[in-house]
């Protein structure tokens, strides 16, 4: 863990909500594993007072970037920071996506609206290690997959779904899942996204015996394990007692995950 | 110039007068990477009951101007595993290490203090008499002169070490309840713990904590902390240890000038994890832009 | 669609349920360039003592996070001036008029009651039992329950026209003190008052305020207000005015799911001098979303 | 009185601390009186939470000019404004400098400071009124004195002072002030900076029986008289009760002030 109070903001994209910054930030991004977080401080001034968890979804040299939706008041001042203005950042913070295994062989990454953001970096580390590498990229309509050429060019096979039919398959990303479980067999899934297309997806690993990686939000105080504020019911660790989501996850294992308490 | 910033509570001398708040430091150890714990004055440890503790369900904290609402609840390890666990390695830090007692009854309080009367390395007792997010209607002992006094007093007698009471905001008269702790034997008396607060989800309806109800903490409530610190320094005869929404230097010597001997960082150490200790350094940067050679120099010079 | 934001309290129908708090609307015309009247629910007119008031000398006021301190000490130019200069203009308005009747003693409360209750436009009045920086500890009839229900009662038997009774949030049990209003006979219950503050000049060393305590009001309270809100509507069975920091129509819209029927906007009218207006707009706009008809069915809809 | 949620920056300017805006406000500006103020929104967050008093400086068209110095965290965020953002603004407020005379002869502007700021628009109505408009401008020092040029621009004469001799006269504004006293016959006075000079100079007017017109500043929540916070005690006005700076002020013929109670 690593803070740096000078990250700068090297590049910035948007798209309508969508917005993507590298920011140069040379200690955390050398540390920086797939599905770890950043604790972003979003102002200088007392408003919003706590800084907003992000995923990191990309490792560039000494830069990371996070992709990230406007979701409310702190993160529209976030989407206003220029280009060459510095951010207080603290990470990389919690545990990674990929497990200890020796061997990944074909891994699906199911990522929906927002919850694409971390899959991206995971996609490219688990390419390194040897994986063959699927992403299945939801969003309501082609406005939510901004993110999607990027995949392709890092040569990560990627199906798209939207809600209403906008562009590719026509229907829930979870509804593609079903699909390409059918036609292939994943050793792996990793999955982000709304709770509802989670559990879903975690429904399909669970009936299909295929291991899954999930990655929980939740509201964090600190981002570093002080404040005892963003914990979930985790079944199996620790005899089913709160777990933190900023230390023990935000990655957990499907079966550990109680969803009716993981809203 | 060299700047003496050490203050002397009687019971327990401090390097500089900032101390880490309870439940907002975690156990000390989480804030390792970002401070020296040899430039604070010390760490008051998170909340411990006598056995480790489930605390509330979650949605446990909410954003709100200015301020958090947590409902914690306390979650912890309990004494045993902390005394094991934790003690060992805060013994080795170079800090004041002051710990937070809980107790769901008067006894747990005492078993509290009883088992780590028998340990090393704790400077002081903190009796939490003033969670409001334990109680689904946020009652806590602190809310009554003569419960508080009471509990002062078995406290003060089961253990060996300082006993600094710690007092809820949620009250009519808070002079009255620190007198009952002074009355009751405090070594000391800390302030303020959270204000009882709620939120609600217009579009769910639902209250935005679990709890219901849970305690504001944050730069929001600084101007009530401040004045309740200032009523109670000016009416108690044992040193006070004033918070609520600290967050720079200024902000810490407000409470000294008013007339706490000592200030604790709460809320701020989540968006700034070297709140501490960068506070200790701007006090310092203070004094020597004022000309004030000793720390003490400030303390209850409040000019009415 | 067609919404109906209307509210019945019982002794007052309101075209909606967004009232502006005393004492930061002035006597009401001030804000003529800003809002149309017919556009909310009603103005609190500032405080009125028998006679005209000073008030605390300067400063008044001291920013804080999220909130603001006022010790103006309720200056104002007393009812006779007002029913003559204020009141036939206030008349002209298409909007609910409640005044806000202070009192040095018992005595004056009645006197003034008994003064307004001889002019018309008057909709309601509101018993200010619970402004803390008139008196230079902080001290008002409100925080305490004998001397509010004692102070209501009197109140109701002297005049004509509902009492509205105004808590304050400074106190251990804010439901305590409601069921006394409600005793005493109060027609309903509005709060909450400021919370009593204090602010400290670094450099100077003296309080911010030459009154040394102030109220403290803006968002920054919220969260303390909303709980109380919800203690007391759940409690008593007169209506409820919520109030403390509302800035948007999401902020009341909080305030009636826990129970209140109405509310009042206060520090945001500084900010924003239309926030009443703009309120009940958004109000309005929150219901066609929602697909609420009559803004009646948010109230009291909290899901526990 | 008038309320422009949507004024546009459309010139910025600063020297180190000291900032100039040209915001275009044609509502405002037809309304706009030398030595009235503008209650300017700084943020769209709650923080700071109260709008800030700040003087129009100057009436361009359909434009108005303010000049601010960085006091704190509230003028630090106006000053971070950038040419074609939009502003939040209040005004005019308050009482004009100019009293209701036939005739206004020698006109002295003695300005401190950020205290210049309503002198540029009041120099420049004089002038068209008719008076002998001078200027007395001090400053700690030279970049104190970041707007001296834009007068003599305007045609209007100008002394400057700097308390460390850095520029124009080595001495105090009120020192030049006592001098040229000595010289001319001023008729009338128009003062604005700091107290301790507004306090001098306003002695020193009563000493030559010069009437003299002052500007206080006060804490202030509204700006249009409904808070009742910006009180101070006014002599001669309603028998030397509390009066609002912002709608009986904030600028006062110097022998109705009570200097001890101005702070
Ligand atoms: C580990 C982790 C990683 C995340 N990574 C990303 C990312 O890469 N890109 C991205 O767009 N978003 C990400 N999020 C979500 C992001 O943190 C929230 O959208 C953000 O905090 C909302 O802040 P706000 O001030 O804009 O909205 P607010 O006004 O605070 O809230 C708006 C809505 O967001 C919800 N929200 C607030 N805080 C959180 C939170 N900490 N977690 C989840 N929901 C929250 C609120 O309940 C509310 O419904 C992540 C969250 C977590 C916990
Ligand atoms: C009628 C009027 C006209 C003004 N015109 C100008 C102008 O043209 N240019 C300019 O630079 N400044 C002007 N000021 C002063 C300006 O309003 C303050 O500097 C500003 O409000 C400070 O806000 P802040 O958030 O930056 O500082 P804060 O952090 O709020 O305070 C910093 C310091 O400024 C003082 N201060 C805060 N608010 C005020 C206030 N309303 N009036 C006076 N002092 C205050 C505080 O006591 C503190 O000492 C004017 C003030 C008034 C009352
Ligand atoms: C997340 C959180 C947990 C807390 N836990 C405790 C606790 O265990 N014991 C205690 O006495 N106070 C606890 N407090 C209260 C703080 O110690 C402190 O009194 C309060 O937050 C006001 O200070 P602040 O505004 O600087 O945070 C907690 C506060 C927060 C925000
Ligand atoms: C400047 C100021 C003056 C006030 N004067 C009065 C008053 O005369 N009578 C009263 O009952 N409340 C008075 N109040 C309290 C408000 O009516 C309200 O209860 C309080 O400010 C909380 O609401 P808010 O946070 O929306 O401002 C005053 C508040 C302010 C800020
Ligand atoms: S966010 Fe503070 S412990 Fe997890
Ligand atoms: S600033 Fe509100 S009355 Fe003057």
């Amino acid at each position: 863990m690593q803070w740096d109070s000078r990250a700068k903001i090297i590049f910035k994209q948007n798209w309508n909500d969508y917005h993507l910054f590298r920011i140069e930030t040379p200690k955390i991004a050398v540390e920086a594993r797939p599905g770890q977080f950043l604790m972003v401080r979003v102002s200088d001034t007392p408003y919003p007072l706590l800084r907003r968890p992000i995923s990191i979804h990309s490792r560039e040299r000494n830069a990371l970037e996070i992709f990230f939706q406007v979701a409310g008041q702190g993160t529209a001042l976030l989407s206003r920071k220029k280009e060459g203005e510095t951010l207080d950042i603290i990470g990389p913070l919690g545990k990674e996506f990929i497990p200890d295994w020796e061997h990944l062989g074909i891994a699906y990454l199911i990522g929906g609206g927002r919850g694409i953001a971390p899959l991206y970096f995971l996609g490219k580390e688990l390419k390194k290690l040897g994986a063959k590498v699927h992403v299945l990229y939801g969003g309501k309509t082609l406005a939510d997959l901004p993110v999607k050429e990027k995949f392709k060019k890092a040569g990560l096979g990627m199906t798209c779904s939207t809600d209403d039919g906008s562009f590719g398959f026509h229907g829930f990303v979870t509804d593609l899942l079903e699909n390409e479980i059918q036609k292939t067999t994943p050793q792996i899934l990793f999955i982000c996204g709304p709770n509802s297309m989670m559990k879903k997806a975690a429904e399909l690993a669970a009936a299909h015996k295929i291991p899954a990686r999930i990655s929980l939000e939740s509201m964090m105080g600190c981002g570093f394990g002080a404040c005892w504020g963003c914990v979930k019911r985790i079944k199996k660790s620790d005899n089913g007692k709160w777990r933190k989501i900023c230390e023990d996850g935000p990655v957990f294992w499907a079966e550990e995950i109680i969803w009716e308490e993981a809203e | 110039m060299m700047i003496d910033l050490s203050v002397d509570l009687g019971f327990l001398k401090l390097r500089n007068p900032v101390l880490a708040a309870s439940g907002t430091f975690g156990y000390g150890l989480e804030f390792a990477p970002f401070i020296d714990f040899d430039k604070i004055g010390g760490i008051v440890v998170k909340g411990l009951y006598f056995g480790p503790r489930e605390g509330n369900p979650p949605p446990r904290l909410v954003e709100t101007t200015g301020g958090l609402i947590n409902a914690i609840g306390l979650q912890g390890v309990g004494v045993e595993k902390f005394s094991e666990e934790v003690l060992p390695k805060l013994r080795e830090l170079d800090t004041a290490v002051i710990v937070n007692i809980c107790g769901a009854s008067d006894e747990e309080y005492i078993q509290v203090i009883e088992y780590l009367d028998r340990q090393e390395g704790v400077d002081a007792y903190e009796l939490n008499i003033s969670c409001p997010n334990v109680e689904k209607n946020g009652f806590c002992p602190a809310l009554d002169p003569d419960t508080t006094g009471a509990l002062v007093k078995q406290a003060k007698a089961a253990g060996r070490r300082p006993i600094i009471a710690k007092l809820s905001p949620n009250v009519t008269n808070i002079v009255e309840i620190a007198r009952a702790a002074e009355d009751g034997g405090a070594d000391g008396i800390s302030l303020i713990n959270t204000l009882l607060a709620m939120a609600v989800d217009v579009e769910t309806r639902r209250p935005k904590l679990a709890n219901i109800f849970g305690g504001l903490s944050g730069p929001a409530i600084k101007p009530i902390a401040l004045r309740m610190t200032y009523q109670v320094a000016t009416a108690v005869n044992i040193p006070v240890i004033g918070m609520g929404g600290i967050m720079t230097a200024a902000d810490a010597i407000e409470f000294l000038i008013v007339g706490a001997k000592a200030v604790q960082v709460g809320t701020a150490n989540f968006i700034d994890p070297a709140s501490t200790m960068r506070i200790a350094g701007e006090m310092k940067d203070f004094c020597e832009r004022k000309g004030i050679k000793k720390i003490t120099e400030l303390i209850g010079t409040i000019k009415i």
